[in-house]
Parts: structure tokens; C-alpha cells; sequence
């Protein structure tokens, strides 16, 4: 049953890629890399132990070409394929074109893969399995009866929702009964206009919701294990900033209770290799499943920090048919780890993306440090892939500890050339809610966070300004000797001021 | 020369003195002087130590009254006030009429992915233009003024770099 | 009896220095620098709150120039003085001349200092407290009587050591009484011809001697603790090259007995804050303790990776009057962690000292990697100081995993302009005896690892031997091509070969 | 071309045929042929994929027969054969007599704390002549051949770099 994996290639770019091929370096299984000609000279380029060209920058050319992939990984031999997260990472056919193909892919089977991608197939196996979901409707609801009926037992105030909408789009907020049938009116007559039929579903409405998953892993021997909780409560449209493990809010009793849904969700599916359980947890202390993602997630690194255990390594075990190597009542959690996700983007302009070389950087290291980053000195950052350029995680005794190290890191994280998130972090990890835990997925708009941020910037600014002024007159001073001197090579007139005393 | 402090509404003024010693300048900020031992020097990379604390200053980008730099990674704006500045900026809004205002840059780089209006039609500030794709986001730039669109100066699919002209908008 | 600390002055230099300054962030601390003229662009000083000129670069004129120092301390009032190890770290006046000027030391207090900095006195005290030494004469013998007596209870071979020898000089082997007899009458002879007294004593010549020491910490209240121990048995010269903890011979009831031993040997010289107690293991796996290190060690990273104690950080509390806030069985060692030294030494060459412009240097991360360093791109190494330029630790949850994640980091360290110790550290890393934990003192010797190193290099440049030609092809044509295209700023000419086709 | 590899006694040809397209090179070592993708190209800084592996390789010292360079990292030396490179050493070893083989260089960086040897006087190849001290370590230079010292180049206190000549020995 266990196939020894010798060489791995990895469909991805960026730190994952580099981060898997870490792994393969500790395992002695030859690395093999892919690159589009944005990438001829990123690092996981550079860090593998053989690259592969793919084709032009456009994913759908590249990352995302599955054809190509498997190509070249049947051509040079590779054993097994890691998908990273994003591009193919959760794409059904991938696992079963690489089996046809006599390659081991590491994740889990397409079935699995087919009923965690369905929102619906999902509810249905999961109900089964006695999985607790956001109390409403089963599937879509025929008339306003059925509805009212629904929210009285689930709770007012309810959500109405399109199953067309998404994003946002198409959701309407009832506090009564009565609300909810005029409500219920005008949603099914839009989305009759719009879809030729009214397909609507009611759920209660959660307030001060967290997002708290759970690490799951589980081995082609039936062994499923959780590794306890992150809490990604702290995020931007629905994308996670900061994650953290143990949550604030999880006694013992609650952590262990939850793991066993969330192990018994991933045997309701016979998930195979690592995956996460994600819930919501109202302010009550209620946990609702809400799916399954089906790869490794880009914060695992702090289940690794606080369990001791290496993901990705793991995951290449299970794939070759090994067994996991623990016990639940083995693993523990061991002090507090936090993720900063450092994206390429200007928090002080709308988080628009920023690309571009970066003609210098400096990463932060020292105790319980560990980033995870595909940036290096004279790197650039493509405008074709996703904005995450590094990710922060600090390891301390507890949160505080682990809280101190991340704004220290973050202070001596300098990136040139391009705009990053990292005064956002700053910010948060001075700010008093973010201290006491209290956390909730509209954090940001809750504490007025972006403000805050640039308070803090104008008040970094104003302690700055001596130097800020002694460096433009120092500037001066060297423009006008380069000037005297004539040594015009390296000085290039006209892009700054005179000095006029 | 007096310095503004960008996002405040703090002016200091500032000149260098003289050379003390090897290595060493005297500058006068706000009345009070200060000794700098200067470490490196180099046209927009400077490392200096001032009232015992190191600097590592970065001349991100300048222009005639504007410079923008980092201090220890920390990025910072200063706009210079001067007698010969206000006369550069003056003169650089007279010349802005036939480009300045009217122009519609990108903020961002991208690739175009949609064109939401046309040439010769009317915008309202805030309007969105076109449609800029960059890391998987998609960003519209919008009008900055109430006008007629004169010219598109992209097409779909092209790529465009930030402060690239986007619309002349008249 | 607590005094907060405000600001703290690090009388030192290097990563030991950037060390203390990352706890004084992480406590909230105004950090200050001090700075000789050859460190001015320094890490340490770039990193600090504050910095302030010393002297001149050599030692004895900047950070050994004690009075300079605390002139400088007082001078910007700082509440306590960090010695970090080497300089002025065991210089017991220094403790004494702190609290002179109410300044906090951060270390021990001047007699316990004065006991274990001197080796008869420390014998003597420890003795007492019956702390087992290696068998032999209490002191200096009268006559070769003694000696062969006391050779006799300690059983042979025995080592004949001169009172005024050192570094291995004065230093004779006896296997049996005979032999004792003979060069005790010529030790002697030499010993009065130089000294004009014959002192020596007699001791147990210990074979396959591991080097294993011990992590303690006592607080101002009397409470004692040991953190474990480290294995440090990879020397050269007797400076340790590689660290780790846990030792591969130590099982749970050695590590607690010998553990409680050396928390004893702290009590008896009433010892305060960090240091180590060092033994000798021989091969029958007798303990023999040696010395106690009255500072922060250089290894001590490892002993934070296993236990997840920040040891400077609770340095500065200890020095704070505050107690130890966790008690002995609260302690665990959690997986493995290995240190390497990187020393700016050329090891094909007898280890000579390399310094120099570093222009270029790639520091490894990922996980479990910790490195502490002063290196950066463009930073100076000066031949003024000692030659340790930064530590790689890896945490690994087992020895094999440490292992491969400091063999992996090794390959991504690169260090450009000077010579470094990693190609040893590669070697040793893959070496069979290594492996197995079979270690020792004269390990290097032992196993001929200088001479595999040596093997190690050539096939590597076998390896690199494609690439390295195609460089130079490269290089020809690049330069050709700056010729004809007339390209003279960039191109130095006179420095290469004319590519001859 | 020929190269020797240090260390070894291997000696492989090489030479590079032509440029395929844009940034592909053609090489020929020992009679196999490789396709060279370089991506970075400077004077002594060069990044290329060669059979599908990426290398950075540096130059870090190349004299007329002899290049130091790293691989990824790794430091190696390769030594060149050619016509030219054989007349140019036999015409360096014949410069050697006015210095050339009776200098005695320092192999390391370091201060000068002691002198052992005077001028005029005779040595053996080994004795130590100078104590050079640098990070602490002591590190004596010694005699590279039997002979009379002709000049002591160092005085005590002095600092010499790597390569610096320490006394002619005739």
C-alpha cells in the first residue's frame, strides 16, 4: 500500500510552492517546479531541485493549465503532484487525471472533492452525519408560509437569500414575521425577474459571528485526527487578515467537543489527506458548520507552531498510504501562534493592488519568527497572481507573548517598491479589542480599524519628521557636491530639489 | 525653507548649517540644532544618526515640491515650501490646462478588462471608466471631474502601468 | 522589591546584542546601544532605540572599557546593563560597579561570580555540597606518594596536570603506577625549573568524554530551575561547534537526577538569573561536574526552542526582583533543536579567521528555522571581534527532524566575501556517527570529519562542474560583448579571460 | 577550451557554440551540447537554467588562469588550459624571480603583534616570522621556503589584508 513518493512536482508558484519544496528537501524526494515567463526568476524557481517552463503569465496559460501540467509531469517522471492552495487546488478532475496518469495527488479523492464543492450535496451529507448548520431552511422554500414557519422555529431576526445571489448580493435581513413576508414578496418577484424563478432560502441571522475552523487530517486507512482550532475572525470581504490559534474564546471542553463534529464531518465525506472544517460561532457560544476545504489552507503554519507537527510533510505521508503517526490524545497545543497575511496591496488607498520590483527587503527573524515569503531582494510582484507576498507567523509562550513578537516582526519587516498591508497589522495588533480577544468578522468596520490606521500613520509621521527633514537636507547637500563634482555617472539630474539654503 | 508634513497640517522649517567634522553636519530644524554623523550617502539612500538613534532614510520619489521617503521602512510624504517652489508650482498649473487637470490617471497597474465609457459622452465625477484587473481584483477607475470624455488613450486587454494616462476628460 | 525596567543599555555587540534588544521590544524596554567606530553601520546599532559612541574598535578601548561604559549608562540613565556573553559578562567588578551607580546587572551577584570564576574555590564549595567531581586530588599534591595513592582510589589511567599549565600544555598521561612515577619526578623538575614550585595534581583520564551542560535559573527568592540540558559535545579546540537538547544518552531519570544536581550546585554559590553548570559524561555514563558559566550562553537559543522559554526576556525579569514563574515540573522538552556556529573562519584552512565586506548573504527561514545573526547585505565583519557570526537553530519535533531542517537551511544559507564554517556544519550534518548520536569531544578527530569535509567539497564541484564551465562561457562572451558594444562604465576590463571560442 | 577542476585532476573542454533565440545560449562540454536559459547577465554575476535546473553562479576572484566562483552557493575553483594561458604563466613565472616566488603574502586579514624574525637572518621553510592576530585568534605566517630574509615588509601594530606582502625571503 505505501508507495515510497522519490520526486514531487508542485503546481503552484509563490511561498506555498517554496514551502512545499522545503518539504521535499527534509524528505529527500527530488522537488520539481513549474514556471510561467513571469516567473523565470522567482524563488521557487530557484529553490527547486529541477524547473519546468509552463507557459505565458496568464494563469489560465500557466497555473491553471491542468493539461500542461500533467504533461510535464508525466514527461520528467514526477511520482506525485502537491496543488498548493488556490489555481487547481480544488479542482475534482485534477486528483483523477492525475491517477490516470499513474500520479499520486496530494489531497483528497473526487468524490470528496465533489460533495465539499456543492454547497447544497454537502448540507444533505453533512445533516446526515448530525452536523450542526446555521438553523433554516433545508434547501429552497416554495411560498412565505414555509418561510415564517422556518423563522419561528429558528429564530427571528432571519436572512431571506437568493440561491442566484453571492457576494453579498441578493440577501435581505427580516426582524418579524411581518418584515419577512413583505420581505419574502419583493425577493421572489426580483428573483423571478431575474432568473425565472424564485429560489429563496431563509437562515437565521448570526450577530458577532467568529470564524473558527479546525484542522483535519485523515489517512487511507479510515484515521481521522483534528489539530485543533484557528480563529480567522479578522478579515476584509471575506478574505482572512490575521488567524491565530488557540482561539480566545475555546475552553477545553468546547475545543475537544467541536474536533470531534468536525473529525466526524470529514468521515461523513471520506476525506482523505488534510483539509479544514470551517464554523461560525455566534455570540451565544453556537458552532454551525459551514464547509469543507478541501486542500492545505494558507494559515496552516500556526496549527504548526502550536502542535509541533509539520503539515505538509504529513500530508506527502498520507498520500505514499501511510498511517498518521498519532493519536488524538497525542497531539497538544502549546502556547499561541499568529498569521499576518502581508499582500502586495495599499491599506491607505482602498487596498489596490501594488506590483512592481522590490529592489530591496528585510524579513524579520529572532525567537518564535517564522515567515513564509517568496520575496527577496530585486524580486518582483506579479500583477497576474494573487497579492499575498509573505506571511508573518509568531510562535510566543501565550498570546501575548506571540502578540508582541508579530508587532516587533512587523516593525522590522521592510519591503521597497511596492505598498503592503503591513501597517494595517501594525495597527490591529496594538488595538484594545484585538488584546482582549473580542473579535468578530466585521472587526474592521466594528473598531473603525482603518481609521485608527491612519491616525497611527499621521502619528508615526509627526515622530519622523526630524529625520524625514534632515534626510531631504542631507539630500540637498549630496545633490549639490555630486553637482560641484561633476560625477554625473551615478547622479541623475533633475529629479530632485536644489538646495537653497 | 519650510517642510509640510503630509496628512497634517505641521510645518517645520529647515536648513543644514554646515560640516562640523569629517562625517559630521549640523542642520537647525524648528530652531533647534542638531549634530548628524552621517553613515552613508548615496543620491535617494541615506543612513545617519541623529539625537543617538539611527536613520535609514529612502528617497522614495521626488518631484519639484513633494518628496516622498522612508524612515526606517516607515513611509512618510514632506511637501517643501519655498519662494522658488510656489513659482514652480505656479507655473506648473499654468502649463496644466492643456494637460494637468483634464488627464485621468491609473492609480493602479493592470491589465484593461472592460471599457464602461466612450469617447465624446458625458461623465460625472465618480463614474466609472474602465476596468482594471491586478492580482486576481478588479479595480474600476473612475472620473475625477464632471466633464466630456476627449480621448481613451486605452484599449481592452492592454496593460497599464500606474500613472499611466487613462482619459483626457475636458 | 520589583523594579520596573525602563530602558537598558547592552554592552555588546553583534547577534547577542540584536538578541537582547528583540526582548527589550518584545517587554516594552527603550533599548540602547553602544557602538565602537568599527561598528557603526552595525545591526545592533540600527536596531536599538538608541546608540551611542564608545571608542575606538579595539575591545579593551570600547566594550571592554568598563568605566566608559557605566559613564555611559549613567549618563542617559539607563535602569539595568545587559552584558550578553564574552566581553564583560564575567568580569565580577562589574556587577559591583552597577549597583555603585543603581544600575540593574543583569546577571549574578559579585560573589557568586567570584567563586565560579575561580576553579579551586568553586572545588572547594561544591564539595561541600557534594557535587561530584572528576576523581582525584583534592588540591595540589606534596609528593609522588599522594599521587600514587590517590591514582590508585580513582583507578588508571590517570592525568598528571600542572597548577600552572593550560591549554592542554603541562599535561601528562600514566596508565598504571609505574608510568605515574616517572613522570611525576620529570613533571616536577619542569614544574620547579619554570615556576620554581612543583604544582600538581592528579586526576582520572576520562575516555569518550561527551560535553553536557545544564540550563539554569534562580530567582532573587531563593527558587532554583533547571531547563534541561544541551549536549555540546562537538568541539574544535574546546570551542563548540554545534549544540543541541535533548542529549541522545539522556533518558528521563538521568536528565531529572543530574538536573536536580546542578540546581543544587546554583544554591551552593547562592547563584542569580541564567547560567549554565557544565559536566563531563564519560563513557560508562558517570557525570562529573565541571564549572558553572556565570552568564547567558551563546548556545542558548536551543534550550528556548524545546521548552519554549524566552530566556533574556526572563533574564531581565529575574533582574527585576520578580520570582520564576513556573516551577521544575511545569517544565517540558518538547521535540528537538540543533544550533550551528557559523564562524567567519575558513575551514580547508586551518580555520583562519576571514573578514571583510559581506555584500551579498541569503539567511535561511521556514519552519522551525530560528537564526540569530548580525549579518546583512552590505555589513562589515571585523577582524576586532571574535569571528561568530550567526547561529542556525532548528526545531524539529524529533532529532531527525532537526537534523534535516539544519542540513536544508544549511543549503540555503549562502555568505558572499568571506569564508564561513557551513561546509563543515553540511558534513557533519550527513555523517553516519552523527546520526546515531555518537558523539564526543575529540569527535572531529575521531571520525576524520576535516578530511570528509574535504571529500565532501570535490564532489560537490564534481556535481557543480557543468554549471561552473558554463559560468565561465557565459562570463567570456558577456565580457566579449561589453568590448565590442564599448559598454566601459560597467565593465572592468583586465579582470577576465577573452573567451578564445 | 579546457578546464581542471581544483581538487580533482578532472579536466572536461568546453565551449560555447551560439545563441539559439533570445536568452538561450548553446554550449558544448565535453561533447555533450546544453541549452543554457540565462535569466541575469552582469560581469561576474550570472543566473541561468541549464538542464532544467536554476543556477546562480558568481564570480568571486578570476585571474589570468584561474576563476573562484560559487554555484549556488557552493565555492569552487576551476583552472583554465589553453595556448595562451600556458605563455602567459611561463611568462609570470619568469617576472617570479624580482618577486614573484620569494614573497612571503599573509593568507589572512589581521594586526601585526608580533615580529619573530629579523632581516638578514636565515630561516626554514615553516618557521614563523610574524604573529598576525584577527578575531581574536593568533595566527602565525610562516616561511614558504628555505632562504635569507631580505625585507620585513610589517611592522608590529600594522594592519595587513589578505595578500599583503609580508618579507622577501632569498
Amino acid at each position: 500500500m505505501v508507495k515510497k513518493i522519490q520526486s514531487l512536482l508542485v503546481a503552484n508558484r509563490g511561498e506555498i510552492a517554496l514551502r512545499v519544496i522545503r518539504a521535499c528537501g527534509e524528505l529527500g524526494i527530488k522537488s520539481i517546479a513549474i514556471y510561467s515567463d513571469e516567473d523565470t526568476r522567482s524563488v521557487h524557481v530557484k529553490r527547486a531541485d529541477k524547473a519546468y517552463y509552463l507557459g505565458p503569465p496568464s494563469p489560465s496559460e500557466s497555473y491553471l493549465n491542468i493539461n500542461k501540467i500533467i504533461e510535464i509531469a508525466t514527461k520528467v517522471g514526477a511520482d506525485a503532484i502537491h496543488p498548493g492552495y488556490g489555481f487547481l487546488s480544488e479542482n475534482e478532475n485534477f486528483p483523477e487525471l492525475c491517477s490516470k496518469n499513474g500520479i499520486i495527488f496530494i489531497g483528497p479523492k473526487k468524490p470528496a472533492m465533489e460533495i465539499t464543492g456543492d454547497k447544497m450535496k454537502c448540507k444533505a451529507v453533512m445533516k446526515k452525519a448530525d452536523i450542526p448548520f446555521v438553523p433554516g431552511s433545508e434547501g429552497i422554500i416554495n411560498d412565505v408560509e414555509e418561510a415564517t414557519d422556518i423563522a419561528a422555529t429558528a429564530g427571528y431576526p432571519v436572512l431571506l437569500k437568493s440561491a442566484f445571489g453571492g457576494g453579498g448580493r441578493g440577501i435581505r435581513l427580516a426582524n418579524d414575521e411581518k418584515q419577512l413576508r413583505q420581505e419574502f414578496e419583493m425577493a421572489a418577484a426580483e428573483s423571478k425577474a431575474a432568473f425565472g424563478k424564485a429560489a429563496l432560502y431563509v437562515e437565521k441571522y448570526l450577530q458577532r459571528i467568529r470564524h473558527i475552523e479546525y484542522q483535519l487530517v485523515r489517512d487511507a486507512h479510515g484515521q481521522g485526527r483534528h489539530l485543533f482550532e484557528r480563529e480567522c475572525s479578522i478579515q476584509r470581504r471575506h478574505q482572512k487578515l490575521v488567524e491565530m490559534s488557540p482561539s480566545p474564546v475555546m475552553d477545553k471542553e468546547t475545543r475537544n467537543r467541536i474536533g470531534e463534529i468536525a473529525v466526524r464531518a470529514a468521515e461523513a465525506v471520506d476525506y482523505l489527506n488534510a483539509g479544514t472544517a470551517e464554523f461560525l460561532r455566534d455570540e451565544h457560544g453556537n458552532f454551525y458548520f459551514i464547509e469543507i476545504n478541501s486542500r492545505l489552507q494558507v494559515e496552516h503554519p500556526v496549527t504548526e507552531l502550536v502542535t509541533g507537527i509539520d503539515l505538509v510533510k504529513l500530508q506527502i505521508s498520507i498520500a505514499q498510504g501511510e498511517a498518521i503517526p498519532f493519536k488524538q490524545e497525542d497531539l497538544s497545543l502549546r502556547g499561541c501562534a499568529i498569521e499576518c497575511r502581508i499582500n502586495a496591496e495599499d491599506p491607505f488607498y482602498d487596498f489596490t493592488p501594488s506590483v512592481g520590483v522590490v529592489p530591496n527587503c528585510t524579513i524579520p527573524y529572532g525567537p518564535g519568527i517564522r515567515v513564509d515569503t517568496y520575496l527577496y531582494p530585486g524580486c518582483t510582484v506579479s500583477g497576474y497572481y494573487d497579492s499575498l507576498v509573505a506571511k508573518l507567523i509568531a510562535w510566543g509562550k501565550d498570546f501575548e507573548e506571540s502578540r508582541v513578537r508579530t508587532k516587533n516582526a512587523l516593525n522590522e519587516f521592510t519591503v521597497e517598491g511596492i505598498n503592503t498591508t503591513i501597517p494595517l497589522f501594525k495597527t490591529i495588533m496594538d488595538e484594545d479589542n484585538f488584546l482582549r480577544g473580542e473579535l468578530s468578522t466585521d472587526y474592521l468596520e466594528r473598531f473603525k480599524i482603518l481609521e485608527r490606521m491612519n491616525r497611527v500613520a499621521v502619528e508615526n509621521s509627526k515622530k519622523d519628521l526630524i529625520p524625514a527633514v534632515s534626510a531631504i537636507l542631507l539630500r540637498s547637500e549630496f545633490i549639490k557636491k555630486s553637482h560641484s563634482y561633476q560625477k554625473s555617472t551615478s547622479f541623475r539630474p533633475g529629479l530632485g530639489w536644489q538646495s537653497k539654503g | 525653507m519650510d517642510f509640510e508634513l503630509g496628512g497634517t497640517r505641521e510645518i517645520v522649517n529647515g536648513e543644514l548649517l554646515r560640516s562640523v567634522e569629517r562625517g559630521m553636519i549640523l542642520v537647525k530644524i524648528n530652531n533647534k540644532e542638531y549634530q548628524i554623523r552621517v553613515l552613508k550617502s548615496g543620491s535617494d539612500n541615506f543612513e545617519f544618526i541623529l539625537d543617538d538613534t539611527f536613520y535609514t532614510a529612502k528617497i522614495i520619489k521626488s518631484e519639484s515640491s513633494e518628496v516622498r521617503l522612508s524612515i526606517n521602512g516607515r513611509t512618510h510624504t514632506i511637501k517643501q515650501h519655498s519662494k522658488l517652489a510656489e513659482i514652480l508650482e505656479k507655473s506648473l498649473s499654468l502649463t496644466g490646462k492643456v494637460g494637468g487637470e483634464n488627464i485621468l490617471v491609473s492609480q493602479i497597474p493592470g491589465r484593461v478588462v472592460n471599457i464602461l465609457a466612450a469617447v465624446k459622452t458625458e461623465v460625472k465625477k465618480g463614474d466609472s471608466l474602465v476596468v482594471l484587473e491586478s492580482m486576481k481584483m478588479q479595480v474600476a477607475v473612475k472620473a475625477h471631474k464632471n466633464g466630456v470624455v476627449k480621448e481613451l488613450r486605452v484599449k481592452k486587454g492592454a496593460t497599464v502601468a500606474r500613472n499611466d494616462v487613462i482619459a483626457v476628460i475636458e
